[in-house]
């Protein structure tokens, strides 16, 4: 286990009582405003001391109240990007980034000043006080000085809420990077439910100061039961490696030796990537359907059909690939009479398969 | 009737002042304040219209000030009280020279600081300073003066044994028993210390000139000798 | 000019200067960690300690001069272990400083704690989420942050320091060339009848100073602030 | 025009000069971080003093630098919801609410306090201090307070931002609300695609201070060559009206006769509705496909076939009922022949119109 | 206790409370107001203003005091005209408050400042979009924003009104039951032989009273931290 978290608080009119483990990777909180996060994330931080904490990252005992154990923050060595920026406003944007870098001259670093600037588009702001900033300008000013102070884990509090598509895309392969390259545990607050496919190893689900779900990011968002993150979060996660990179620009995988044709991903070949196909992107096909614009058709079998209240039904179908969610509505399941044991097609366009959505693992 | 006065005199007068005060209280029913403060102060301030009926101040160059801006009643200055200048030492220093002998004074002054009140400003500094200077002291000494803004403070000092002596009007020095009297200067070292007495003009009222006869009054005069004033016998 | 004034009145400004300077900066350091000590810690006797820092207001300056002479004189219970290993404030402008420091120490303590008390305890937790012992957080984060509230207090500790009479001429008094300040040479003044032209002269020069003072904090807050961003 | 807004403004390495007129309605400031939306919304606000300026809502002039005219911030009737929150620290959250109300007494209601604390869910939060509020809590009351402020004009700068996508899904139909019912003239800015595309009339692209590009929300949206939304922006927008509420709980619209299937739309039957359909949500098929879970399927002719760098193409198809647009891989496009002219079938799965996406207009 | 200070040291006390009360509130309004401008705007003659605030913390107590008696005295130049309506100040109660609240006005004004600056104008501005004009928005956020510095500086003050001496004596005299502060009379046991220990029961007078305006302005800081947020 890589981190061990048990915390137990209380506000007025709020009780947080919240217990996981989770193994190295990234861990995502999830769950509706107020539910809780920031606060464990506090309590892991020590930033706050709740009467009742455990928190274990890496084998090293960072607070453990039973033993009267309690590593004070700075000591922590942590990266913690707070939801709300926290900027040093007598500082240059430059002297905020090296901060913490100054402070834990011992420890490795996990990016260089150049590539932090470089990878948050901030090279032309290093001078600028944080008053000088736009929002989003200070969020990622936040992140890049919580990745210079060499961290050995990482707090980060929706820190992408701030920015635009185009500016995520550039910054989340790094958290990736961060989450493999350099081992380091991260827990990751954010109401993305691309994030959380793209990023998550595991995903602690919050409600109301509780922990409502804990599980591997696939086991969470395949499961059409758990609806906190809407309807549209539902899919299945597959496991697949990059077989070719074709020339018109499409990159072949292999789900366990069934090709899956995507717009390029950005790995060699023989890379393992975790590939989300989204269950509202999935169409169904009794017969093996012909002339289509979708490249990706998968055969298999139903695995089981429920519909929730509504005009929507979850469909499961096990293929060589993995298994399948599939999002249709009620009356189509009808139509083509769809139930357990049926054999069906799975029809997947290559290109709903967001980039966002491919991870390596 | 009981009537109101009102009497500004100099802090040092504080105490035979009131004791006069409450005997006259007693005697005439009247009821007197008594504001005490320095004498300049006092003075600017009944310059700029204090409700003061008497004046007592402890400074002559103060008294004419008001005198030359008309603010006094002429006929009602009276000067019945004076005081003696004295070297005062701390007890703890033993003594190594007797009362009344001023021959002495540079040995003592030799060994330390001497307090005084500001040399240039306030009357017992003044007076100390003219002392000194008839006695052809003062060059010697000069350095070694150490000035505060009023005689109990240079007293302060003294008591305290932060000095080696200081120059204080002798009322003074009786009444500390951390202070011993080393030497008193004679009169003729230094211009006459007097504290002249004076009504208000405009404010010749009966009452008001009551208390000023009282002042003469030989219950006065005791009160005042009682205090260690020197009570003079000829109005000046 | 040199003839507007007197040797002796040029003397008693240039020591008004530096009692003024002297008290102000060895008020700071301690001025800093009492305000800090006040504005971020609860401790026993956190409210004796912040009625010993209001005293000195409180009492007429005489009484807190007079007690000054009392501890820090040669004969004083404090003084005295002083002047054992050489430090002696009696009569020496160092002893003006010292009061005029007292006499301040209320005022710089304020306006430190006021503003230590306006820092926004989130920045400070984010440089200790950075690795910033207390120490460091202290200051790299409290004291630059605090710099309004610091020179705001140090120009009143400078102005206070100035304008310094009571506690001074009761605890060093006044001796000319050492610790005869400004306002002791305007004190006399005064009490000489027809001083006031000559004590105005002093007014004049003080309030120039002080207005130089003040002019000096003024540019130097606004660098702060604009430092600090809310320019 | 309901909004005319002309902006000049210089800051350290950075100039503003927008200029954009939009019509009655919502009008979406979009840009990437840094780009100036905040500054032209807070000259909008009259917080700034630009060096010029002309801001005209409504037919009320707010500002015209070159007739001298100046309304100043408190007389311009505002609801601003701000980026970073900006409560009042030393009131509580119901005082917070009721600041604004409470100053313009004259101005009609645009929603009652009960009203609003029970879309924004923060009923139980009305006697905290701001302070004891999590990040998306303070946002929604920030929310709260501007709509309480009986506005005339409403701005909005990420007011989502920082919430979960079921609490995100209840507020944002009150902003369709306000622009429908209220006729409220709305500047929001936003960096949600889907916001974008369920919310704005108007769409106003920024670019380093610049005005890159305006138009209506369907122009923009569906314009292939438009990408610093990313490419999952893409996508027609049709019109439609309610045709029918099937048992089931799909909604049968009307796009000009041809009929589309949707999840439980909540207008009455006759409503007028916008649908937008992503390009990376329609498959074409050269035939007409059979036998598939996706109940949507238009018949039309190719208009154009756009390949851009990438492995995908977008194809444009106009149908009955629109123009629909496709992003398929530029190998499916070879191997369906498809160009110009050419007739084929667009297969759109009626949950594949995200609920969302589906605008009331 | 009765016994222990004689009818005229009760009397002092009251006066000095009296007097210390009514020069603090006295002084609030043009305090805040000053501070104010001082703090945000810009104008011409602005350091004139910061100078003249600052004098009576430069100028030695009896400088002030005298000046005040030249202009606010019966025949001063203010005092005189403001007798026409009624109003006089010298040799009264009211005139040594008016002279505490004059040396306690820098305090008050630094205090108030400070705290100013330190509110985030942003938040001005978020009122002023919600309709507030300048004057409401001051009232409704600046000015319960202000409250810590205003706070500090009413006990600054409280406190400095409890110990002004010098510009009080010099102004209005030290007559019994109408001027006589507590300073005063601690001055005048300090005038009399063997008075100290008369004096010393005053300080503790003080200092009793003192503290108890300090523990309640610590109580209020609470408070006021505590809706403020930052506690
Ligand atoms: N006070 C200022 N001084 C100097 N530059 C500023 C100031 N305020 C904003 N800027 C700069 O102006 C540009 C536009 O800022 P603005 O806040 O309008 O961006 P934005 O579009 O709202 O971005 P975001 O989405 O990140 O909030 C940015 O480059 C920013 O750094
Ligand atoms: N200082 C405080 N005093 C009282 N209640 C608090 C305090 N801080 C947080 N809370 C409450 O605790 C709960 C959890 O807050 P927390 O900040 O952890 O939520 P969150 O999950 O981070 O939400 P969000 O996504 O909105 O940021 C909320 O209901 C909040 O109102
Ligand atoms: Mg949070
Ligand atoms: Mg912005």
């Amino acid at each position: 286990m890589s981190v061990e978290v048990h915390i137990r608080q209380g506000f007025r009119g709020f009780d947080l009582d919240v217990r996981f483990e989770a193994p190295v990777g990234l861990t995502v909180l999830f769950g509706s405003s107020g539910s809780g996060k920031t606060s464990v994330i506090n309590a892991v931080a020590g930033l706050s001391k709740p009467k009742k904490s455990r928190v274990v990252v890496n084998d090293a005992v960072l607070s453990d109240s039973a033993a009267g154990v309690w590593v004070p923050t700075h000591q922590r060595s942590l990266g913690y990007v707070f939801q709300e920026g926290r900027l040093f406003p007598h500082m240059s944007v430059r002297k905020n980034l090296m901060y913490g870098n100054g402070l834990a001259k011992a420890r490795p670093e996990v990016a260089s000043f150049d590539q932090v600037v470089d990878i948050l588009g901030i090279a032309a702001l290093l001078e600028r006080r944080p008053s000088e900033l736009s929002g989003g300008e200070k969020q990622r000013v936040a992140i890049g000085r919580a990745l210079l102070a060499r961290p050995k884990l990482i707090l980060a509090d929706e820190p992408l809420a701030a920015l635009d598509e185009p500016r995520k895309a550039e910054i989340l392969p790094y958290f990736e990077r961060l989450r493999d390259e350099f081992s380091l545990p991260i827990l990751y607050v954010t109401h993305s439910i691309a994030e959380v496919a793209r990023l998550a190893t595991t995903v602690v689900a919050l409600k109301e100061g509780k922990v409502d779900r804990v599980g591997t990011a696939a086991e969470v968002l395949s499961d059409p039961s758990f609806t906190p993150m809407g309807p549209r979060a539902v899919g299945a996660v597959l496991e697949a490696v990059v077989a070719q990179h074709h020339e018109d620009g499409l990159t072949e995988l292999s789900a366990n030796g069934v090709a899956l044709m995507l717009p390029e991903v950005g790995h060699p070949t023989g890379h393992k990537v975790r590939v989300r196909v989204a269950a509202h992107d999935v169409i169904l096909s009794r017969e093996a359907p012909k002339g289509l614009s979708a490249l990706n058709i998968v055969e298999g079998k139903v695995h089981s059909v429920r519909s929730g209240g509504g005009p929507g039904a979850i469909v499961s179908v096990d293929t060589k690939a993995g298994r399948i969610l599939a999002r249709i509505t009620r009356r189509s399941a009808a139509a083509l009479e769809l139930s357990e044991g049926v054999r069906c097609y799975a029809v997947m366009k290559s290109v709903s398969v967001a980039p966002q959505d491919i991870g390596t693992r | 009737r009981a009537e109101q006065i009102s009497i500004f005199a100099a802090a040092s007068l504080q105490e035979a002042v009131s004791d006069v005060i409450s005997r006259f209280e007693e005697k005439s029913g009247h009821k007197i304040t008594a504001s005490f403060a320095g004498s300049s102060t006092l003075a600017r301030q009944v310059a700029y219209g204090a409700p003061a009926d008497v004046v007592m101040l402890a400074n002559v160059k103060w008294m004419t000030y008001l005198n030359n801006k008309g603010l006094l009643a002429k006929e009602n200055i009276n000067t019945r009280f004076g005081n003696e200048l004295a070297l005062v030492v701390p007890v703890s220093i033993a003594a190594s020279s007797k009362e009344g002998v001023v021959a002495d004074l540079s040995e003592i002054l030799k060994s330390g600081k001497v307090a005084m009140a500001l040399v240039e400003a306030v009357p017992a500094g003044i007076y100390g300073r003219e002392a000194l200077q008839s006695l052809g002291l003062w060059e010697g000494i000069r350095p070694n003066v150490v000035e505060t803004d009023n005689v109990r403070a240079a007293l302060a000092l003294v008591a305290l044994g932060e000095v080696a002596a200081g120059i204080v009007y002798a009322t003074d020095a009786e009444v500390d028993d951390r202070v011993r009297i080393a030497a008193r200067f004679t009169a003729d070292l230094h211009s006459k210390i007097v504290y002249p007495t004076a009504v208000v003009t405009g404010q010749d009222r009966p009452e008001v000139l009551e208390f000023m006869t009282y002042m003469e009054s030989d219950a006065a005069r005791e009160a005042f000798a009682n205090r260690g004033f020197v009570v003079l016998e000829e109005t000046q | 000019m040199t003839e507007w004034l007197g040797p002796q009145e040029w003397a008693a400004v240039g020591l008004s200067l530096k009692v003024a300077f002297w008290a102000m900066l060895g008020a700071v350091v301690p001025g800093v960690l009492v305000a800090y000590a006040l504005a971020r810690w609860d401790f026993f006797g956190k409210q004796i300690v912040n009625v010993l820092v209001h005293l000195p207001l409180v009492l007429p300056p005489v009484a807190t001069g007079y007690l000054l002479l009392v501890t820090f004189g040669t004969q004083g219970l404090i003084g005295g272990a002083l002047k054992e290993i050489g430090v002696v404030f009696a009569f020496r402008w160092t002893g003006a400083a010292l009061a005029a420091a007292v006499m301040a120490f209320p005022l710089l303590v304020r306006s430190i704690r006021l503003s230590i008390e306006a820092i926004d305890p989130k920045l400070e937790q984010a440089a200790a989420t950075l690795g910033a012992s207390r120490l460091m957080v202290f200051f790299t984060v409290t004291v630059p942050l605090m710099l309004p509230g610091l020179l705001a207090g140090m120009v009143l500790a400078f102005a206070k320091a100035m304008g310094e009479f009571g506690a001074t001429i009761t605890f060093v008094s006044n001796i000319p060339g050492q610790t005869r300040t400004l306002p002791s040479a305007i004190y006399a003044f005064l009490q000489v009848p027809g001083g006031e032209t000559a004590a105005m002269r002093l007014v004049v020069v003080s309030i120039i100073v002080a207005a130089g003072a003040l002019i000096l904090s003024e540019v130097l807050a606004r660098r702060i602030a604009r430092k600090v961003g809310q320019a």
